[in-house]
């Protein structure tokens, strides 16, 4: 490699067209911050409209970059099918958020917009490459912002007990991640996972140190994602973060960090690593694990966010088993992050929306509701059908898919993991019916006799969650629309 | 659109347009849904007479009729290969007698749901989705539509019952949801496992098509479920006899049969009259169709291999159930284990792989349809009146509603098999079957068929004990002089529901060839399939 | 003479300390110390392997990066513990368990 | 000939309340003419009517409906036809006044369409069909007046008990199908048999003769199958001579004689054995009963024992022989039983007395009441008891002469049936002796009743009509023209059978002749006997008049034969109702006890499976949930233990 500085500058300039959207939220990042000191007083939504502004030429630029496949800066950007695609649905659901943020936030929340922006931006990193240290920073840009994000608003006891669980649990697994990360780069030399070098030098090193540094490197991701056993904080941060944040938080990180673990399980399986066939193993078991833990730890919950929390982390389990039968297509993964992400926004619009008129989460409250709120109620029991992956909507479709090549994978190797992870795969579905049907349960089978004042039901939230749930069917029954467009 | 898409979509339609209609306009749901069914009804005897009795089906599409085919859903999936999804429906002689059923008694379910006044529109809207759903499942060729329309079917169900139910129904709805979905997701498993074993022909690609995989020449070599050099085995069984069990599984949990019938009783008791209605009338019969239309002509030579233990289960069930209704004192409950006896029948019939048993199996549920549903609709009329069913709490109905005693004991007779009513041509025709298999050599022995008539015998008793508990003897009744003045007979809107479905009942007991000559051709054509593994 | 060992066993023992210090103190602030010091022994490596890594300087850019990471975490830290403060009087951890199941 | 039934089925649904008796009377009276000149005249001794038309078809094969027409079946539709008109004519002064009149007359029809039916039937599949069908109207029958507890209770017998014996012929049917092929009777049993080309001792052959045994024992009230009939005395006493004396009862052996080509030897021997033993017992059952109806109802079981014998022996034209003469001399009985009882109930209802209008002891001397009945119920009764100039002389002869001749031809140790058969012969005398005496002589015990106002009658002419035109039909010359030559009937003569054993010997012909003297001799004497025992034995009084008369010898025959013969009648009666019809109480209770217990296991064991595999998950993810304390440290204590733990193992593996 020529290393000579102008030859470096070249390639950096040249790599700049591949970085526009992620240049639209770093200037959008910058003048967010600006509207909101200066702006925000005299012009109430400045912020959100500056920061929807961005995402917007974020996604313009996003999509000119659809069908480019390239790196850029010296191996550390990567562009393809992937990347765009889920950065693409990351700058979709950020919009959500946003409008979400400014229709339940609307005060001195300024700040929080330029956050969020820098939330997207780590997530663009992270999606976009394959290299260890931009990774790191991805993983660090995303955490911290959502360290904010959750600590911004909080007014009470279990708001900032949730931030601070979420801080330090954070911090400690990024910290041993980079304990894992310094370990392999010693052993290593090389910080690109996807390189012959590296993996060469993970294979030289000792089994013993190498096992280490990866699976405190899988602590990092683990928390991002939120598999077992790095899923303990998730219950209690999505429990106590405002439901917006939730939102936000349960759906955009996990893409990312998807993405990445996805790319790290690509490069390294079907080598002669030694890793590659444990690492099978891993990803069966953390896989059969999460779906198990998260699936069975609903069954008892109470309140409908924490309820969400354990249903995340078992379609984490889920997302785990699609990136284990990853074979040559993507779309299938990209499938899954769509159906999940259009799900678990709608889910959270509407649980916010009903905490709008009765002030609570619980379960409890939800008593009755069906009658109050049929039109609400009935997208929401489509929404937790398309959760438990019942046809005709599309997180069967998805689920399906996950199924089909795993079943593949299963054909070929006649490996009993993925056998096992199948069975369990399907025997979760039907547990998690009975959580999710606690929802229609509560509101529709049960009657309540305390009368419930609804107020105002109409807002941009609810449309949008309409339209959410109306693409969960769509997407459900023509999956080749969107296929089509992923494939 | 042809023919067969109305038929599915139009209970939609009505779905639409009770859910756009206001709330002040709810006297008309009812109209609107029963008009629709009426209209579906007028449809599915259209396709009853247009039907070619001579062309066999199973698995030659040509031989299917009314036959549409969309391509749906084509999907380019890399490696994995082409996904290829049509929308494919057509009618053969096993699903037209059970298309035709399944309209008439949506008829009688929406007949009997007259009375129905908490949230009508909901429940309309709901009941619509379901026949919807039920039509979806008998005429789709397509294991993936099939599919579709097998679980779309449990969730109005669901609701049906947890909302409109008695005071256990949640337990009743979440039970009888999670049982049915516990059956279908493994069933998808298998539906994926035929997707990767089985090549459309023509296009090269992996297909979902039904008919394809009951063609063992299209299955890949060596693939999970191939015929040919199929080395695979989960955890030690082969994957075929897997599959089999599997899909028989998901199935059986619809028929029911013992052990996997607990939530039948449950969601019985405790749903609504016409849901009921419906479950036993319709969804059982989902069971069956689904064990002859998918188990048994997927996988041919697994059926000729497994049918011994089919026909042990379906004599359990036949017995148990028997003995279970003899225990009852909930009049519903009674007739809930009757029908896991009755459908016990049906695997037995299925199971003894002769032309009469499957014959008789189909004709069995046929008339199980109807029957069971006029049961049903009878308790309902009961509870309606002074809500209780228990059967120790009524005594000589027969002085005060001479009507209703009528209706019941000729629905009592035509259930226990009595002949000139259907249900004896369904048992007698298992019976027969399942003797005669020892003669074709296909592995059910004749003491099963023996054990299947002592059903028979069982079922005479427990219905002859309620009618005479019942309804015999001087009139002595729980609830006293309330209850005397609340029994009322039968009115018109009850009659004009109950007479066809008993009408119907004699009627094909004294000309079954209603029923047999459409689905003759196709039986023969199914036994032909398996013929050559026996 | 100073070889990559000592540096490693010495970074081992700093991530052993804070990782005591994150799982064993009752404070919050001792907990983000801890973590800082988890930080400060991976930095600790990155910088010892980087010395043979002469032709990126990949271990010193990761190092500087952390470091600034780490700081901007710890000072998110802060801030939060420090709101916890005003609400629980208290940031003993230990203490702070309104969240469970 | 089937569509005058049908279309006053029809009627008879529709016309409600109307007095549907006449619409009933019609029909049957139609039918009877048809099958009279239309069927029975050109068909008998002619050839066969056959008319068949597909009925459906199941996979190769197809199954046809039709008519059957041959000797045995157009009899026995002029028998069902000859019978019913009577009954009918006769029911409707009996049934004067029922509120449910038109239910009944319903029913009637029905039993009358479906008993036709069964007679014409092609196939045994439509045969089958109508077997249930007469069935089905006589549970209908037997209920009748449902408000009755114990009439509610003997119909669900009456049922269930058939329905063992349907399973049977189910079985019979399935198995026949199962190896023919086909269930066309006149291809089974036609000229061109199916099964003559068959080997009859294979073991399917045996078991489907059983099986069609079992159904005809249940129909035709065998032991231990005949628990049903004493109680289905609960019905109209019309229903009951039509019903269950002279049709219904008789068709197990109508089946019996239809399927006779399949049997092989096992079976009829069974056949045989069953036969006499039901003709034993009933007959001794019948010796104590204080019912009218009762006894009545098992001498008919005893008398269906006698034709059972005759299928057993081969001699299935001496069964349909009986068959039908029995049918004439039974239904008169309870004709006249019924005539008495009614009566008897009117008298109850006009005196307020609280007494059983069909037991025996509040009845005597009725003769002078009602002398046509009298004569009538003495015909009859000397028929059954087989007296000459009767028919039951001819047939009954038939039957045990020809049991003689097979027993002979078989060995020593046969001949116990056909000595059965004489003492069953004896006993009938006797107990029917009884019946006579206790009703008709003596005094009665409600006389003064009679004088204070309350008329007490001859039955009304629409009741008497019929009984005296059966009472023609019992007598001898109805059936042939020689006194005592059985073979000369013209019965016998057409339905030729061809014997098993080939050497009918001429000499046998005496043997038997004499014997049958010899009985009618020992009826004559054990008749006089009864005359004068039988009644002091009811009037202490006049009993210690009489035995003054009488030798010590006699008394010690009365103590010791007579008591005993009653005591042990009793006894057999008690030990018949408490353990054959306890068995059956008990089995129906342990069917039910075990369905209970079934139950139990459902709810328990299989629903408490399921629910237990619920709540373990549930359970389960109670234990998931225990990490989660709200202990951050805990937390991370527990992410970084498994970590440390992952890398453990995978260090040391």
């Amino acid at each position: 490699m020529n290393v000579s500085i102008p030859n470096i500058l070249d390639q950096i300039i040249a790599s700049v067209p591949l970085f526009k959207p992620e240049l639209a939220l770093i200037i959008g990042f910058i003048v967010c911050i600006f509207i909101a000191l200066f702006l925000e007083k005299r012009w109430r939504n400045s912020t959100f409209i500056g920061c929807i502004v961005t995402l917007g030429f974020s996604l313009y630029y996003l999509i000119g970059q659809l069908s480019t496949t390239a790196t850029g800066f010296s191996g550390m950007w990567l562009v393809d099918t992937w990347s765009t695609y889920a950065r693409l649905i990351v700058v979709c659901s950020t919009v959500i958020i946003a409008i979400f943020l400014q229709q339940q936030h609307s005060k001195n929340n300024g700040d929080v917009y330029s956050i969020l922006i820098a939330a997207t931006l780590g997530m663009h990193v992270l999606s976009s490459t394959s290299h260890w240290l931009m990774g790191f920073i991805g993983i660090e840009m995303v955490s911290i912002a959502s360290y904010i994000l959750v600590g911004y608003f909080s007014h009470n006891k279990t708001q900032s007990e949730a931030a601070m669980k979420y801080v330090l649990f954070g911090s400690v697994c990024a910290a041993v991640m980079l304990y894992g990360l310094s370990l392999i780069y010693g052993l290593t030399g090389n910080l690109d996972f996807q390189s012959a070098e590296h993996l060469q030098g993970l294979m030289d090193a000792p089994e013993a140190i190498i096992t280490l540094a990866l699976l405190f490197v899988f602590a990092g991701i683990g928390f991002k994602l939120s598999f077992v056993p790095f899923h303990v904080w998730s219950p209690d941060v999505y429990q106590g973060a405002p439901t917006a944040i939730t939102a936000f938080l349960s759906t955009i990180p996990k893409i990312g960090a998807i993405i990445l673990f996805a790319r790290l399980y690509q490069s390294w399986s079907s080598t002669a690593f030694y890793f590659s066939e444990l690492s099978t193993w891993f990803m069966t078991i953390v896989a059969i694990v999460t779906m198990l833990v998260g699936n069975l730890a609903a069954l008892r919950q109470q309140d409908v966010k924490r309820m969400m929390a354990y249903s995340s982390i078992g379609h984490t389990g889920l997302l785990l088993m699609a990136v284990f039968a990853y074979q040559d297509l993507n779309s299938y993964l990209l499938f899954y992050i769509v159906a999940y992400v259009l799900m678990n926004l709608a889910t959270f619009i509407f649980i916010d929306q009903i905490e709008q008129q009765t002030g609570s989460t619980s379960l409890l409250s939800y008593t009755g509701l069906g009658k109050k709120m049929p039109i609400l109620f009935t997208a929401f029991t489509l929404v937790a059908i398309s959760l438990i992956g019942i046809p005709p909507t599309v997180g069967f479709v998805a689920k399906l898919m996950v199924f089909t090549s795993t079943f593949s994978v299963f054909q070929s190797s006649g490996d009993t993991g993925a056998l096992l992870l199948l069975i369990i795969g399907a025997l979760t579905s039907a547990i998690s019916l009975f959580f999710y049907f606690k929802i229609p349960l509560y509101a529709f089978l049960r009657s309540s006799d305390q009368p419930v004042i609804l107020k105002k039901q109409f807002g941009v939230l609810l449309v949008i969650a309409y339209i959410l749930t109306a693409l969960v069917i769509l997407f459900g029954i023509f999956p080749n629309w969107v296929m089509q467009v992923l494939a | 659109m042809g023919l067969l898409s109305i038929l599915i979509f139009l209970p939609l339609v009505a779905t639409l347009l009770i859910l756009v209609l206001p709330t002040s306009a709810k006297a008309t749901y009812k109209y609107i849904a029963l008009g629709f069914t009426f209209l579906q009804f007028g449809l599915s005897l259209y396709l009853y007479g247009n039907f070619e009795a001579s062309l066999g089906g199973i698995q030659q599409l040509e031989a299917y009729q009314f036959v549409e085919q969309l391509s749906w859903i084509r999907m380019d999936l890399g490696a994995i290969g082409k996904l290829e999804i049509d929308y494919l429906v057509g009618v053969d002689g096993i699903s037209l007698p059970l298309i035709v059923l399944s309209t008439l008694v949506m008829l009688m379910g929406v007949g009997a749901s007259w009375n129905i006044d908490k949230s009508p529109k909901g429940y309309f809207a709901l009941l619509m989705i379901l026949n919807t759903a039920v039509m979806g499942i008998f005429s789709a060729l397509d294991f993936f539509l099939f599919y579709v329309f097998y679980e779309v079917m449990l969730l109005p169900l669901y609701f049906l019952i947890g909302i409109w139910g008695g005071e256990r129904r949640e337990y009743a709805a979440i039970k009888f949801f999670i049982y049915t979905l516990l059956g279908s997701v493994l069933m998808l498993l298998i539906i994926v496992g035929l997707y990767f074993s089985v090549i459309n022909p023509v296009t090269g690609a992996h297909t979902f098509n039904m008919l394809h995989m009951m063609n063992p020449a299209n299955y890949v070599d060596g693939s999970f479920f191939a015929y040919i050099a199929n080395y695979h085995d989960v955890f030690g069984i082969p994957a075929r006899l897997i599959g089999f069990i599997v899909l028989f599984f998901a199935f059986a949990i619809k028929v029911p049969i013992v052990p996997l019938h607990t939530w039948l009783p449950d969601a019985h008791v405790e749903a609504p009259t016409p849901v009921s209605i419906i479950l036993a009338g319709i969804l059982l019969k989902i069971g069956g169709y689904g064990i002859i239309r998918v188990c048994y002509s997927i996988f041919p030579d697994i059926a000729a291999t497994t049918n011994w233990w089919l026909a042990l289960i379906g004599v359990v069930s036949i017995l148990y159930g028997a003995l279970n209704a003899l225990a009852q004192k909930d009049l519903k409950r009674m007739i809930a284990y009757s029908s896991v006896s009755h459908m016990g029948f049906v695997l037995l019939g299925i199971a003894s792989l002769t032309a009469e048993g499957l014959a008789g199996a189909m004709f069995q549920m046929v008339s199980h349809g109807f029957l069971s549903a006029a049961l049903f609709f009878l308790v309902g009329v009961l509870y309606d009146r002074v809500h209780d069913r228990y059967i120790y709490n009524f005594r000589g109905l027969a002085s005060l509603m001479p009507k209703y005693t009528a209706y019941v004991a000729i629905a009592f007779f035509a259930s226990l098999g009595l002949p000139g009513f259907s249900a004896f041509i369904g048992e007698a025709f298992v019976i027969i079957g399942a003797f005669n298999a020892e003669s074709m050599t296909t592995g059910v022995p004749r003491w099963m068929a023996i054990g299947g008539s002592i059903g028979i015998l069982l079922s005479a008793a427990y219905f002859l004990w309620t009618l005479q508990r019942m309804f015999f003897g001087q009139t002595r009744l729980q609830g006293g002089q309330v209850w005397k003045e609340a029994l009322t007979d039968l009115n018109t809107r009850e009659q004009v529901i109950l007479f066809p479905a008993l009408a119907l009942a004699l009627l094909l007991g004294i000309m079954p060839s209603l029923v047999f000559s459409n689905l003759n051709a196709s039986v023969l054509q199914l036994i032909d399939l398996i013929k050559p593994y026996l | 003479m100073i070889t990559l060992t000592h540096f490693l066993v010495v970074s081992a023992c700093i991530f052993c300390i804070g990782l005591y210090a994150v799982l064993a103190k009752r404070s919050a602030i001792m907990i983000l110390v801890g973590i800082e010091l988890m930080i400060n022994a991976a930095i600790l490596n990155f910088v010892a392997f980087g010395k043979y890594d002469k032709l990126n300087y990949g271990g010193q850019v990761f190092a500087l990066f952390a470091i600034v990471l780490a700081a901007a975490a710890v000072a998110v830290g802060l801030a939060i513990i420090l709101n916890v403060y005003r609400n629980f009087k208290t940031i003993n951890p230990e203490n702070i368990h309104e969240l469970k199941d | 000939m089937l569509c005058p039934l049908l279309a006053f089925l029809v009627q008879a649904l529709l016309g409600k309340k109307s007095i549907s008796g006449n619409i009933a009377l019609v029909a049957i009276l139609a039918s009877t003419l048809i099958s009279l000149f239309g069927v029975f005249l050109p068909i008998w001794n002619e050839t066969t009517i056959l008319q068949k038309w597909a009925w459906f078809t199941i996979g190769q094969h197809t199954l046809h409906v039709g008519i059957l027409i041959n000797n045995l079946t157009a009899l026995m539709q002029l028998i069902v036809c000859i019978i019913a008109l009577p009954v009918h004519i006769y029911s409707r002064a009996y049934m004067k006044g029922d509120s449910g009149i038109h239910r009944y007359w319903m029913y009637l029809s029905l039993f009358c369409f479906a008993m036709l039916g069964l007679t014409v039937s092609l196939n045994l599949l439509q045969l089958y069909i109508f077997w249930e069908l007469v069935g089905f109207a006589s549970y209908l029958l037997i209920g009748f007046w449902f408000t009755k507890e114990t009439a509610a209770q003997a119909n669900k017998k009456a049922f269930l008990i058939n329905r063992i014996g349907d399973i049977g012929f189910l079985i019979g049917i399935a198995l026949v199908y199962a190896n023919c092929g086909t269930l066309d009777l006149s291809t089974l049993f036609g000229k061109t048999s199916v099964l003559s080309s068959m080997d009859k001792n294979m073991s399917w052959v045996t078991f489907a003769g059983l099986a069609f045994f079992l159904g005809a024992m249940a129909k035709s009230a065998q032991f231990p199958l005949h628990v049903w009939l004493p109680d289905a005395m609960e019905g109209p006493t019309a229903v009951s001579s039509l019903i269950h004396a002279a049709t219904m009862v008789a068709a197990g052996v109508f089946l019996l004689c239809t399927v006779f080509p399949l049997f092989n030897e096992t079976v009829l021997f069974v056949i045989t054995i069953i036969g006499t033993l039901t003709a034993l017992s009933a007959a001794i059952f019948a010796l104590g009963q204080y019912d009218i109806k009762k006894v009545l109802a098992f001498s008919t079981i005893s008398q269906l024992g006698f034709m059972m014998v005759g299928v057993g022996i081969g001699a299935w034209n001496a069964a349909m022989f009986h068959l039908t003469t029995h049918a004439f001399f039974k239904c008169l009985l309870f004709l006249s039983a019924g005539a008495v009882i009614h009566e008897m109930a009117h008298l109850k209802a006009k005196a307020q007395l609280t007494i059983d209008p069909q037991d025996l002891r509040h009845m005597g001397g009725l003769r002078h009441f009602m002398p046509k009945t009298f004569v009538c119920m003495v015909i009859a009764s000397l028929s059954l008891a087989g007296f000459p100039l009767t028919s039951g002389y001819l047939s009954k002869d038939s039957i045990v002469i020809t049991a003689y001749e097979w027993a002979s031809h078989l060995g020593t140790a046969y001949m116990l049936i056909p000595v059965l058969l004489i003492i069953v012969s004896l006993l009938t005398a006797f107990y029917i002796g009884r019946l006579i005496f206790k009703t008709f002589f003596g005094s009665f015990k409600y006389r003064s009743l009679t004088g204070a106002g309350i008329s007490f009658h001859e039955a009304p002419k629409a009741m008497l009509i019929p009984m005296i035109f059966l009472a023609a039909g019992s007598l001898f010359p109805f059936f042939g023209i020689s006194l005592t030559d059985y073979h000369s009937a013209w019965i016998m003569h057409t339905l030729e059978t061809e014997s098993s054993y080939p050497t009918l010997a001429q000499a046998h012909l005496f043997i038997p002749a004499l014997l049958t003297g010899g009985a009618i001799l020992a009826w004559l004497i054990g008749w006089n006997w009864y005359v004068k025992q039988k009644y002091p034995l009811s009037e202490n009084n006049v009993w210690v008049h009489f035995a003054h008369k009488q030798s010590y010898i006699n008394e010690f025959n009365e103590r010791v034969f007579v008591n005993g013969t009653i005591g042990l009648s009793r006894i057999l009666y008690t030990f018949d109702r408490y353990v054959v019809d306890g068995l059956t109480k008990f089995f129906s209770w342990f069917v039910r006890q075990l369905s209970v217990v079934v139950y139990w296991f459902d709810k328990h064991i299989v629903d408490g499976l399921v629910n237990l595999v619920a709540n373990a998950t549930y359970y389960i993810g109670h234990l998931v949930r225990h990490v989660q304390n709200g202990q951050l440290q805990t937390y991370l204590g527990f992410a970084l233990t498994i970590v440390v733990l992952g890398i453990l193992y995978l260090i040391i593996k």
